[in-house]
């Protein structure tokens, strides 16, 4: 199972849109246990992505790529780099893809998780996007090594992203704001684990949809 | 909580404008708005000193642009990093061909940001090292330094830095000097009120009446202890309780001593500080060389101190003595 | 209120302690421990230059010992006039014999001390004459320019008097540059937030959240009006709409403006109003010579900023011009 | 009827004792209209005064000068130069005096008064002290005037004093601190007065008692 490259700017739109929509509930997250702005920030980056990607007709890997500088550019903070890194590296993964497959997909993935680690320094156990990205991408991979296909594997990402994303909620936060009320952090969702997980579910949703 | 802003989301760019203005001799912009410069950089056949951080800490960082202080600044919103972009930007404007000295601190957000800017620095030819400040003892214990934020060390790290680069080192001499410098300092602070970032609109944190928090971070990062609100005196002998025994600092040494508020604390208050201070150092016999008191690196309107020492050798000694012309710190 | 003080009662003694061994290069003790002197004054063949008022105002008015600024000080507790004793020490020790210019704000205390104290030094034949601030355009209408308060504009009023006398003025020429400065010169302030005195212990005044007072004084005398908080530009606005037509300030004038914070209110925000005032005068055809925006004249922790302006003519500007060396106050 | 200027150096005791005692009362009144401190600026100088005399041997000018010159020398605001000009000219009227008459405490009474104005141009019906001094002084003379002798002289100045003081109940303060009130200024006592009525009540109790 495949997808084209050239015609699945979708992707990235929906993206867009899945931001766009859940701003206010991400800064309310955020508002519990950190200083209530993630929706704002993600909510920023992705517009002004909206408004760079207007008027062109962008591949997947370009309008990524879009995404990914202009959260670099003009995000700062630690989102920037962090979602930066990520549709960044995604891009540079499939750009010389016209058809995406699964294994492209696992390596875009993969190449995401360990720019994110590799910039951010976090581990698994922190609290932090991390509870999501990484059960996510190692789902996706165990799905593949277990014969299943592009589709199944997305599935496969879609839950464990879901769990990951879930189990923030009675974890402590190690890193980042919300660390600073150490045993009160409990029983809140992370911010950036939901924004991560929104991102995955959103991926799955929209290239499900243009599998061939 | 009576702010003067216009729009909260655009303090930043608005007092930028300001700064602009008001400081047109000595520091101007660039094409990236988010990148101020010393008027004259970059200063040829001079290594560029860059820093960069959030904002809400005046003077930090862009005060510190000036003559034989720093030559270029990234600046981020309220307490949130630079982007890449900025700081590579910084790279590029205060590059004479010498290299460029990035000396900030501590934070998640920066290393992230700077560790690409660099990236990119590379590819356009320029040479960047950098000094990570890392002085506050409060924000991790002595073997986990590499864990620790910097807080106000770094403008000792800009003073020192910034006055070698003067004395036409190579880069190589400037990040030693300024690795020294902060290898040699250590700061702690106690906080007694929050501060409002414009956009949130309410505290970040609490402070009760009555208590105060020893170790708090700029940005309100837990410290070490909540604990019933001290006297200056306890505070003062609180603090060197921390920094003395971490360097160590002991009997000979001669340092700089550096008490900032963090904000809305009243001058008048970092003094009474002071001055239990000079009189424990002074019975210990630790020398002061230099010292300085005053809102040098602030938290918006936090309340509360902050006490750094540096311990000084004959070549950190002849920085700390250069002349500098800078918004925040000005020495003849 | 958290405050970091040892005794309230104290707070002043404490603070100077600190002060001078912070700054002891540039001022020193005398024998009436509230009178504090510039570490060279008097300065052989310079007429003296004297101030005093209450304290809780850093910088001011310690802040403004120095080089080519003033030569002696006369402390009081916070916001309390100095005693006559302690000025007529002052006029004492900075006197080089060529007289001394008395150069304070209009208070009701600081009046009748320095009345006093007049008396006193006649009686030793030290001949003083005074200049009384009254920059503040909120405190009485234009036909009472004598009852009108002495605020930020203090400052220039002695850097301008502090230059004459470095340039060898006699008493009677320094006398006629600070007064040139001080008619020259209109402020006005907006407080956000009240201040409390450490012995007192709660705030003297309120002013609700969202709320902004026009005209307030320096230690919370009422202004013009309570009204809803503007916004950065709108409080630009408004103070200038006071100021200008006061003096009158019009096109083609060439000024000094001096931004400063009344305590705790972020220098960021301060910025945010001096880019709007820019902008104003700009509109006005109004030049811009030299800006100061910082904390040059607060009142312990109040919130709000003071505006001032002043009108030059060649006279002033050299003496705005002219280096100083003082803690609240270093140009080169 | 005079006393002896040598022997009535209990008259500034008294008043140090009033003063002391009522520290707490004046500076209640302090606090309704103003900043709280007037008995503690009062006591601070009284008291002061109290330690200079000790194991000396004045007179009443002697005593009265010293208590003069320490609210001068270190009490500074508005109350050191005004009560220090009060007591200062006090002692300048009489030192000179061995038996101090009707006549003698009459001018003391006057040049008191004439330095108050001098030095602190404040008028009648500002809310201040000279709600209580301007009338008591008034009051004294015409008493003498009309052929009453010193005891009965202090009694018309110990009532005028009291009536004046009390109207400033009544009044808006019109300088100082209180006058920051504006209207809500009204109805409460202004501590000047209040410590100015104390005083002048203590010289015509102590003063009484001497006389012969
Ligand atoms: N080093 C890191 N690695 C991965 N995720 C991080 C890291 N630091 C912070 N985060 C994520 O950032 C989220 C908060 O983002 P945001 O509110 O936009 O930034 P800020 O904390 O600066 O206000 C947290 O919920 C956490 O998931
Ligand atoms: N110019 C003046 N003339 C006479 N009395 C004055 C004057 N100014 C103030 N007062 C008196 O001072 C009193 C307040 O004294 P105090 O509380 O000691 O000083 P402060 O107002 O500086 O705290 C007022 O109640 C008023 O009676
Ligand atoms: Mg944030
Ligand atoms: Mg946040
Ligand atoms: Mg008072
Ligand atoms: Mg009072």
């Amino acid at each position: 199972m495949t997808f084209s490259n050239k015609d699945a700017q979708s992707v990235v739109y929906d993206l867009i849109h899945t931001i766009q929509k859940n701003k206010d509930y991400l800064s309310e997250l955020d508002g519990k246990i950190g200083d209530g702005d993630h929706g704002i920030n993600m909510n920023k980056g992705f517009t002004l992505c909206e408004k760079k990607l207007e008027g062109t007709e962008p591949s997947m890997s370009q309008a990524l790529r879009v995404l990914g500088q202009t959260l670099m550019e003009d995000i700062g903070g630690s989102m920037g780099p962090l979602y930066g890194v990520f549709f960044e590296t995604m891009a540079d993964k499939s750009e010389e893809v016209s058809e995406i497959d699964e294994a492209t997909f696992e390596a875009m993935l993969k190449s995401a998780l360990s720019e994110v680690l590799f910039i951010g320094n976090a581990q698994r156990g922190d609290k932090s996007l991390l509870e999501t990205l990484f059960p996510a991408q190692e789902a996706f991979s165990a799905a593949l090594t277990q014969g299943k296909d592009f589709a199944e594997a997305l599935e496969a990402m879609r839950f464990a992203a879901e769990t990951g994303w879930r189990s923030t909620e009675d974890m402590v936060a190690k890193i980042g704001r919300a660390s600073r009320l150490g045993e009160r952090s409990r029983g809140f969702l992370d911010p950036g684990a939901t924004s991560c997980y929104l991102i995955l579910d959103s991926f799955a949703t929209s290239i499900k949809k243009m599998l061939k | 909580m009576n702010r003067i802003v216009n729009n909260p989301e655009f303090v930043v760019e608005d007092m930028l404008k300001g700064y602009l203005k008001a400081n047109c001799g000595l520091v101007t912009g660039t094409h990236n708005p988010r990148v101020l410069k010393y008027a004259l950089a970059p200063v040829a056949g001079k290594v560029g000193i860059v820093t960069g951080g959030g904002s809400g800490h005046k003077p930090a960082f862009i005060g510190y642009i000036g003559k034989n202080m720093c030559d270029a600044v990234a600046v981020g919103e309220i307490f949130s990093s630079p982007t890449a972009a900025a700081f590579a930007d910084a790279f590029e404007t205060a590059d004479s061909g010498r290299g460029v000295a990035c000396l900030y601190g501590n934070y998640a957000g920066d290393n992230m940001n700077v560790k690409i800017a660099i990236r990119r620095a590379e590819t356009k030819g320029i040479k960047v090292k950098t000094v990570v400040a890392n002085d506050d003892c409060a924000s991790a214990p002595k073997d986990e330094l590499q864990k620790r934020r910097g807080v106000a060390g770094e403008v000792l790290m800009w003073k020192v830095g910034g006055a070698k680069a003067a004395m036409n080192a190579s880069l190589e001499e400037v990040i030693a000097a300024a690795q020294k410098a902060i290898d040699n300092t250590r700061s702690v602070g106690i906080g007694t009120a929050p501060c409002t970032i414009p956009a949130v609109g309410h505290p970040n944190f609490t402070i009760e009446d009555g208590k105060m928090e020893l170790g708090i971070g700029h940005h309100g990062e837990p410290g070490i202890k909540v604990e019933a609100l001290k006297t200056a005196d306890e505070m003062a002998k609180e603090m060197l309780d921390i920094i003395l025994p971490d360097l160590p600092f002991g009997q000979g040494d001669e340092v700089v001593v550096l008490l900032s508020g963090l904000g809305a604390t009243p001058v008048m208050e970092q003094y009474i500080v002071y001055n239990r201070v000079e009189e424990i150092l002074a019975e210990k016999g630790i020398g002061i060389y230099k010292a300085y008191v005053g809102n040098y690196f602030t938290s918006l309107e936090m309340m509360g101190v902050t006490l750094t020492l540096m311990k000084l050798d004959e070549e950190l000694k002849a920085c700390v003595d250069y002349p500098a012309d800078s918004v925040g710190l000005r020495q003849l």
